[in-house]
């Protein structure tokens, strides 16, 4: 739109090429195939880097669109472009991939398959952020796991086989239902305008029956609830974390969790607002018991990898429960806290990759006293714990703040129990901490420990870098948000209004609705209006 | 009395000329000449086929009934033939190299496979049951003897008797079911037994709907659903690697030509009728095929339980009919020819002489000794499995879209929970691929160009068409009209 | 005294089952292929019958194409049941159950 | 109001802030490669000078009159989205001034001190980092002109305070002390963001300036918004600064160095609660009952801290129960109205209790780390200066006049008597009457007596170096004339901080409290105080000094009370047995049964059904040729029945 260069489709397909240019590289020069690889990783980066600087804040239009015509006979075409919610999402993945490329240096075992495989899932992930098109979106959706099943399945851990399976399968199990979905609006769309289409932005204007709305939000439901992953559909997290390679941990939890989220801004909201509405109280519990249970699991964990696994749990249900009570902070705090997640829980997961390539064990009780040793890696891992625990100044707070208000706004129960989130991550966070880098150095291994290197170095600043950039000065982020989330906000609102109004819905649930938007300026009669009790609101949807 | 000889028309059988004459040329060769020569025979035999593809080309477009009404030539069996002379040629190409190195080079082995496609595309063309027949047995026959083609083997030996007995018994039925539909209405013209089942829409005759109930057991049988499928798993298993990925592809695809042209055709008028049993039949095909691939050790016959739940899916397109569904039929038969063959001529690639009836297990650390040939595999179990951008992912959604469309949504959802289940086991190849470390040594590999072309024409076919498959798409929907 | 038609046709299905459960039930895979072919006679016999029925000749030229196609599946499956015979040494198809499961 | 440079010191107030920023970076970055000279003249120089910076804001703002004694200087938004905006600013008016000369002051003696003190260690510059780091957070703190702002300065105090309790982050103790203190904390902050919540959802704004404007036309007095507020931002109040029930954490935190602990959980940090209270005590007006709360919450803290610190004999966990104790105190006097009387304790406070953190310090340091009392004694004639000092700390913490400790805790008591009632009095005195009692049962146990030190220490006992010294010098001074500043019928402080209370104009305001009380009733009640005071001396005396077989003889015949006591209660036990434990015991179960057992069971069975499906359905595929051709004839008679009978 405001470019003339397709720049979204360079730099998606740049790892894609890659990858093919790797092909042809003998699998023994490693030195060579790591720098190539490299190499794409920061080109791709600085190219995706003008997005962002040229990124028009004032609307909330697709930007950088480009629509070519791909399977005609279908009405798919490659349709492609960004708003103010995958903007960064898409500069996340182009970031964390190049960080994950070089946090793969040591790997020795068939690096050419694995850097291979690290630029198809590049290709992939910044794919799924940028398709308006929903076969399109399906195609990169799907694309994405064969090479992130490979990279657990063959660099992993021990039980790597059953971890990628576990996640490969459930994936699907979840991504196959969108697909009916997908096409049960496709020929929606044709029965009502006569147009073959899998366009998103057509597609957006279907007015959808109440019926079919419950049916595709659970289809689509699934999909992003597995993926994000919503408890309870998240046990595959932990096992594919902890067998995955320590980039593969950072892709997953900084990228691939989030395709749920956004899935669920993207398509869930926009497409099915009277069904979304409907199952607000039911995702908003389910999220919350996400934070709960999250945390209380983390707790008790004796693995490193599983504890931070079960971290994210918790922390996506923040995400979730932004989405989901339909207001502005509480939207805008959700897309902020995918981003602060995936920089702080990559920045954990490299972390502890980075212990674990010293000592080869994960376990909290093998460790103790590494601060003696370690001293700058424990400065990082400070941040890094701290930004996850949402102090305030870093990143991870704003974005939970803005969660947390929204919430307290639509719900006043959930978000007070969300809010003991906040006590409840400080606990298993500061606990491993203290476990692993503070008391006495017991274990004679540890005292061999060599602090981080250059190249570990240069993984973690650009990281606390921006977690610093985003705790002190968001505005940058949440102004290119605001006019996409208002767009949103005002679209799902309006067709809600007018369904509900179709329905002839007594005016007390239309005047909730619309308090919702505006901004409380007095009275507690609002509060306690807006608070209705969440368990009626339950059964209400359930009769 | 006066006989009148009625018109025929050679140029619309000219592709099944072509190679009839050429099976029987080979034969010829094959007795009178010198060794060297019949090295030579896979080489004719495929330049034949390639040669007939052109003439089938040509064949676009036109819409020709001739003997009598009893053959036809439409896009939709132009279409067809073009998918049996690919899966013919690409297995001639696969053939080549096995069977010098199992000793069973004779020059037959051509004859039988180009006589199995003259039967095919007989199916395919034919307008009336009694040319359906012919090309039926005449595919079956030449695959019986395919079956046993190594014949000091006793698994294929056992392969052989086994299609041939259960074939000869379901031909029975078959038979027998034509017989009703004739006896009900006189004809064995598929378009005069439409036409006579609307007229007399009013009192439905018993005996038709038996009739057609008896053609389900025999289509059924040469596509392998459940529960005429049994067959399948063991001949798969036993037959030479070659003829296993022929039959597979090829017969399947004109078991289904003949299904779909037989059912839409003749029987439209049943259709509330059959779509449900088909129905039945489509959901225990790909449930039964999907669930028992998964606990197979043997990867033939884990393709074999494969090659069963495809035929599931394939059966929706029939449910479905209309140009929607026969155009996602015709997408389908395609992409599957592509890559189970593919998957196949990796098998025979890395198959060694007498063992060739590889476990799954025996791939074991393949990605590090071959990695291409790894890659290759795994391109072509995802495809199977479904993911995109890979042909089979579209075939997939070819047919469950147009199942949507027309309203079988629950039975698009079981499809689509089945392909889940389906991840399972072409997984677990790759896992084995990659994941594993070598149980053994591999054998240096039986590669020959002929084959390494067969493998790079059906990855570029999986990959090239996954990504952009409109002209396939295109075509199939021109193909999709039953004249 | 003129036999009715439809005997035929019950005559045509008794002998058909004969064949179908002679399948099942024999052992020899002799035996097995003889039935199949009395199947396909009872299907001979239909086809004829019908033919006479309806008055058209098209079911008595289906016969014949059903006798040569049975004559061929004859040759193909003697052989086939010698090959088996040259390595195993018998025609109990019982026996011939390496493949399974 | 313009100097000669053309500008105002109040726009640059954002310099107090800066230099400790700049000091932290300094030192955190470069700290490792200076010299430990140089890192603690950044560490100093970086709060002197923002001490300096403040003196000159405290000079611009007298310059104003009274009601224009508010200046707000905005930065940036920091976060904006929809109609939230919270502004980067920084707000100055009296009270905040008197927070940030605090805040430097003690701050920068207390840095001062710590050169000297902190010598030895390794990790010199580390400490020196976290110092500065923490005196940038606290004055980000008591500048915030908004809620979230402060929130930010709240939590960031917070963390310095973990990472200087856990210092010394080989011991275990101290390693798992900072960890309570920030959990502890974290609890206090739950309520702090639900009140900001709250706020927003009520005002639209967290700007101090517009809620404290709007609040008193939007709620009633009484309101139970006005309540959940107030109660809320009073959770995290009794987090931070350590009341009944949170305040489990500070005496673990005296794991920390000691001028750490003089500095934050003395002087500043725990503090902040009360700062907080007083700054938002337009809504504490609205809510009588919170009001109620925070007195009977500080009183009660006030007593139960106190007569822990009876029994105690670890030097500094006895300042720090008593500490906890003082802080009670201020929000006695904060819950009966008497904010400013509050602030006035709360910086007495600062002054004479960072003189007996450092005191003790000195004692510590002198004896090589000891900190058991029982093991000191007659220490008087080693460290004649750091005992003169002490002293003047212990007479001003007990109350005695003239000294500091005298004028706040009497005008708290006078608060509670005429505002409150003879409860709220009675529950000060005697936790008065501990204090001296306890504080002085200290200063005799340490200086006075025989020596009961270990030989080898004995020999190394020595006087402080001057670094030590000055700042104990310059505080025992404080010590003693802090109390000036709210003389009764004259107090500077008083006046200075009345427009901060009640928003200056709304009527409510519980500003110039004293002046309604009769001269003759102050006196009273001063002689009463000072009575009590000179009980709780004189039996300590006749305890430790003229009898010291008494406390044995005592602790023997009440022994359950004693050990109850001495055991804090079982305060912390408590909460491990009703908090901790069955916690980490939920996890586990919700982990090893509710997630292996139940939900990954669950998926796995589907998963193993699958399997054993396939197996069982593979079984039907016997290989005989029979039952492939009776399937084939079964399932055609099947369908031929189906399709006759049913279609």
């Amino acid at each position: 739109m405001n470019c003339d260069c397709p720049i979204l489709t360079i730099v998606t397909f740049l790892p894609l090429f890659g990858a093919i240019f790797l092909l042809f590289i003998k699998g023994e020069e490693q030195e060579k195939i790591k720098r190539i690889a490299l190499a794409v990783a920061i080109i791709d980066f600085i190219i995706s880097l003008p997005l962002f600087i040229l990124f028009k804040s004032d609307t909330s239009e697709f930007q950088f669109v480009q629509s070519v015509p791909w399977i005609k006979e279908f009405g798919i075409s490659y349709h492609v472009g960004i708003d103010g919610i995958s903007l960064f999402l898409f500069l996340l993945t182009s970031f964390l991939s190049l960080i994950c490329i070089l946090a793969s240096w040591n790997i020795k075992d068939r690096i050419k398959e694995y850097m291979i495989a690290m630029l198809v899932l590049q290709t992939g992930m910044l794919g799924v952020f940028i398709s308006l098109d929903l076969f399109l979106f399906y195609m990169f959706w799907e694309l994405m796991l064969i090479p992130m099943y490979l990279i657990i399945g063959v660099w992993g851990g021990p039980r790597r086989i059953y971890a990628t399976i576990k996640f490969f399968v459930y994936t699907m199990a979840g991504s196959v239902l969108m697909l009916v979905a997908i096409l049960f609006l496709y020929f929606m769309h044709y029965n009502e305008t006569g147009e073959y289409t899998f366009d998103l932005l057509k597609i957006y204007n279907l007015d959808i029956p109440l019926g079919a709305q419950f049916w595709l939000f659970l289809a689509f439901f699934f999909a992003f609830a597995i993926k994000v992953p919503m408890f309870p559909f998240h046990t595959w997290l932990p096992d594919a974390h902890v067998e995955a390679p320590t980039a593969g941990s950072v892709i997953l939890a900084g990228v691939l969790l989030k395709m749920g989220t956004y899935g669920f801004v993207r398509f869930s909201l926009p497409l099915f607002p009277y069904a979304s509405h409907q199952f607000v109280p039911l995702i908003t519990w389910l999220a919350v018991a996400g934070i709960i249970y999250g945390a209380l699991v983390a707790m008790v964990q004796e693995d490193l990898k599983k504890l931070v696994a079960y971290s994210s749990v918790s922390h996506l249900g923040f995400v979730i429960l932004g989405i989901f009570v339909f207001n502005i902070q509480g939207m805008e705090g959700g897309i902020l806290q995918m981003i602060n997640h995936g920089l702080s829980t990559g920045a954990l997961f490299l972390i502890v990759g980075m212990l674990y390539e010293r000592r080869h064990t994960r376990l909290i009780a093998d460790y103790g006293g590494v601060t003696k040793k370690m001293p700058i890696l424990a400065i990082f891992f400070m941040v890094m714990t701290l930004s996850s625990i949402g102090l305030p100044g870093l990143n991870g707070f704003v974005g939970e703040f803005l969660v947390l208000l929204g919430t307290f706004k639509s719900n006043v129960l959930i978000a007070v129990i969300a809010t003991t989130g906040v006590i409840l991550s400080a606990c298993y966070m500061l606990w491993m901490f203290q476990r692993v880098m503070f008391n006495k150095i017991t274990n004679p291994e540890n005292s061999k420990l060599k602090d981080i290197n250059r190249r570990e170095l240069a993984l973690l600043l650009p990281i606390t870098i921006l977690i610093f950039w985003i705790g002190i000065y968001p505005k940058p982020l949440l102004s290119r948000m605001d006019a996409s989330v208002n767009h949103l906000l005002t679209q799902v609102d309006e067709k809600y209004k007018t369904t509900l109004s179709r329905l002839g819905k007594n005016e007390d649930v239309l005047l909730a609705s619309e308090s919702k938007r505006e901004d409380y300026k007095t009275s507690e009669v609002r509060i306690s209006e807006s608070s209705q009790n969440p368990v009626k609101r339950l059964i209400k949807l359930w009769k | 009395m006066e006989i009148v000889i009625p018109p025929f028309d050679l140029k619309s059988i000219s592709p099944i000329m072509s190679i009839s004459i050429a099976a029987i040329f080979i034969l010829l060769i094959d007795v009178f000449f010198r060794r060297t020569f019949k090295d030579r025979l896979g080489y004719i035999s495929f330049l034949v086929v390639i040669a007939t593809g052109f003439v089938v080309y040509t064949q676009i477009g036109q819409n020709v009934y001739s003997f009598s009404n009893m053959f036809v030539v439409d896009n939709y069996s132009v279409f067809f033939n073009l998918i049996f002379l690919l899966s013919t040629a690409l297995v001639i190409l696969m053939s080549d190299n096995y069977i010098k190195q199992e000793g069973v080079n004779y020059g037959e082995y051509y004859t039988l496979i180009l006589f199995a496609t003259v039967g095919m595309m007989l199916m395919a063309g034919g307008a009336d049951l009694l040319t359906i027949f012919l090309g039926i047995e005449m595919m079956s026959i030449s695959l019986y003897v395919l079956a046993g083609f190594t014949r000091d083997k006793l698994r294929s030996n056992e392969a052989s008797l086994k299609y041939f007995l259960l074939g000869a018994f379901v031909t029975g039925f078959m038979l027998y079911g034509i017989a009703m539909l004739y006896g009900a209405t006189g004809t064995t013209n598929l378009k005069e037994i439409a036409t006579f089942i609307t007229e007399n829409s009013g009192q439905l005759n018993p005996m038709i709907v038996v009739g057609a109930s008896l053609l389900i057991i025999g289509f059924g049988f040469k596509i392998a659903c459940v529960p005429f499928h049994k067959w399948s798993p063991d001949v798969y298993e036993g037959s030479p690697t070659p003829v296993t990925a022929f039959m597979s592809t090829g017969p399947k695809a004109a078991g289904f030509a003949v299904f779909l042209r037989v059912f839409l055709v003749a029987l439209p008028d049943l259709e509330p009728k059959w779509s449900i049993i088909l129905w039945v039949l489509a959901v225990i095909t790909m449930t039964v095929g999907n669930l028992v691939a998964i606990s197979q050790t043997n990867i033939k016959r884990m393709l074999a339980y494969s090659s069963i739940a495809h035929a599931g899916y394939a059966l929706v397109a029939i449910i479905v009919g209309g140009e929607f569904g026969i155009a996602s039929l015709l997408f389908y038969m395609l992409a599957y020819t592509f890559m189970n063959l593919g998957a196949f001529a990796i098998i025979i690639v890395l198959g060694k002489k007498g063992e060739e009836n590889a476990n799954i297990e025996d791939f074991s650390g393949l990605g590090y000794k071959h990695p291409l040939l790894a890659i290759a595999m795994c391109i072509f179990m995802f495809s199977l499995a479904g993911i995109p951008p890979l042909i089979g992912f579209i075939g997939k959604f070819y047919i469950f879209s147009a199942a949507i469309k027309s309203g079988f949504i629950v039975l698009a959802v079981i499809g689509m929970i089945n392909s889940v289940i389906s991840v399972y086991y072409y997984l677990r190849v790759t896992v084995v691929i990659y994941m594993k470390k070598p149980i053994r040594e591999f054998s240096p590999l039986s590669l020959s160009p002929l084959i390494i072309v067969a493998i790079i024409f059906t990855i570029c076919g999986t990959v090239y068409f996954g990504i952009f498959p409109s002209k396939i798409i295109a075509f199939a929907q021109q193909s999709a009209v039953l004249y | 005294m003129e036999v009715p038609l439809t005997w035929y046709l019950v005559l045509s299905g008794i002998l058909f089952s004969i064949g179908a459960v002679g399948v099942l039930i024999n052992r020899n895979a002799l035996v097995i292929f003889m039935c199949i072919e009395l199947m396909l006679n009872a299907v001979n016999l239909a086809f004829v019958t019908f033919s006479r029925q309806q008055n058209s000749m098209d079911g008595q030229i289906f016969v014949f194409f059903i006798m040569t196609v049975a004559a061929a599946e004859a040759v193909v499956g003697l052989a086939i049941i010698i090959a088996l015979f040259r390595n195993k040494a018998t025609i109990n198809v019982d026996d011939i159950n390496i493949m399974k499961w | 109001m313009l100097n000669q440079f053309g500008i105002t010191f109040l726009d640059l107030i954002g310099f107090v802030i800066l230099f400790p920023l700049a000091g932290t970076i300094i030192n955190g970055f470069l700290g490792k490669r200076l010299s430990k000279s140089i890192v603690g003249y950044v560490g100093c120089a970086a709060i002197g000078l923002s001490f300096i910076v403040a003196l000159f804001v405290l000079l611009d703002l007298l310059k104003l009159s009274p009601e224009h004694r508010v200046f707000e200087k905005e930065y940036f938004t920091w976060i904006g989205s929809g109609a939230f905006r919270a502004i980067a600013g920084l707000q100055v008016d009296p009270l905040s001034v008197v927070m940030i000369l605090v805040v430097t002051g003690v701050g920068f003696l207390i840095h001062v001190y710590s050169i000297g003190y902190m010598h030895e260690d390794k990790s010199f510059y580390r400490y020196f980092t976290y110092l500065n780091l923490f005196t940038f957070s606290m004055l980000i703190l008591v500048l915030a002109n908004n809620f979230l702002l402060m929130f930010i300065g709240w939590e960031g105090v917070g963390l310095c305070s973990y990472l200087l309790i856990g210092f010394w982050f080989e011991k275990k103790s101290a390693s798992a002390a900072g960890m309570k203190a920030f959990i502890v904390n974290r609890v206090g902050d739950f309520g702090f963001i639900l009140a900001i919540l709250l706020i927003f959802v009520t005002f639209g704004t967290i700007d101090f300036t517009e809620v404290f404007h709007a609040a008193p036309e939007h709620l009633q007095i009484g309101s139970i918004v006005a309540a959940t507020i107030t109660l809320l931002l009073f959770v995290g109040a009794v987090g931070k600064s350590a009341q009944i029930p949170l305040y489990t954490w500070l005496p673990d935190a005296m794991e920390g160095p000691t001028p750490v602990s003089a500095l934050i959980h003395a002087a500043t940090m725990v503090t902040a609660g009360v700062y907080m209270v007083v700054r938002c005590n337009v809504l504490y007006t609205l809510s009588p009952f919170t009001m109620t709360v925070v007195a009977v919450i500080g009183g009660a803290t006030a007593l139960f801290a106190a007569s822990i610190g009876l029994v105690q004999n670890d030097i500094k966990r006895v300042l720090a129960y008593s500490t906890v104790s003082q802080i009670g105190y201020m929000f006695l006097a904060c819950g009966l109205g008497g904010f400013i009387t509050g602030v006035f304790h709360l910086v007495t406070h600062a002054f004479f209790k960072a003189l007996l953190f450092l005191g003790s310090g000195s004692v510590i340091h002198g004896l090589g780390g000891e900190q058991d009392m029982r093991k000191m004694g007659a220490l008087k004639k080693y460290m004649p200066i750091t005992y003169i000092t002490f002293f003047i700390g212990t007479l001003a913490i007990a109350g005695i006049p003239p000294f500091a400790g005298f004028f706040s805790k009497d005008e708290i008591l006078l608060e509670a008597y005429t505002k409150g009632s003879l409860f709220f009095w009675g529950l000060g005195a005697i936790a008065a009457l501990l204090t001296a009692f306890y504080m002085f049962r200290l200063l005799f146990m340490t200086f006075h007596g025989k020596s009961k030190m270990t030989k080898r220490v004995e020999e190394h006992v020595h006087e402080s170096p001057n670094s030590i010294l000055f700042p104990l010098i310059v505080l025992a001074v404080l010590s003693v004339l802090g109390g000036f500043l709210g003389f009764p019928t004259l107090s500077v402080i008083n006046e200075f901080l009345a427009p901060v209370i009640g928003a200056g104009h709304h009527g409510l305001a519980h500003g110039g409290e004293s002046h309604h009380v009769s001269s003759n009733l102050m006196f009273s009640m001063m002689g009463i105080s000072t009575g009590i005071a000179i009980v709780g001396i004189v039996v300590a005396y006749v305890m430790y000094i003229s009898r010291p077989e008494l406390p044995g003889v005592i602790a023997k015949r009440f022994k359950g009370i004693y050990n109850i006591i001495l055991n804090k209660y079982f305060v912390d036990e408590i909460y491990d047995a009703t908090f901790v434990k069955p916690t980490l015991r939920a996890s586990n179960i919700l982990w090893k049964v509710v997630d292996v057992k139940i939900i990954d069971g669950f998926v796995n069975a589907v998963g193993r059904l699958t399997v054993l499906k396939s197996e069982v359905l593979r079984l039907f595929q016997t290989g005989l040729v029979r039952n492939y051709a009776f399937s084939i004839m079964l399932g055609g008679i099947i369908i031929i029945i189906c399709s006759i009978l049913f279609l």
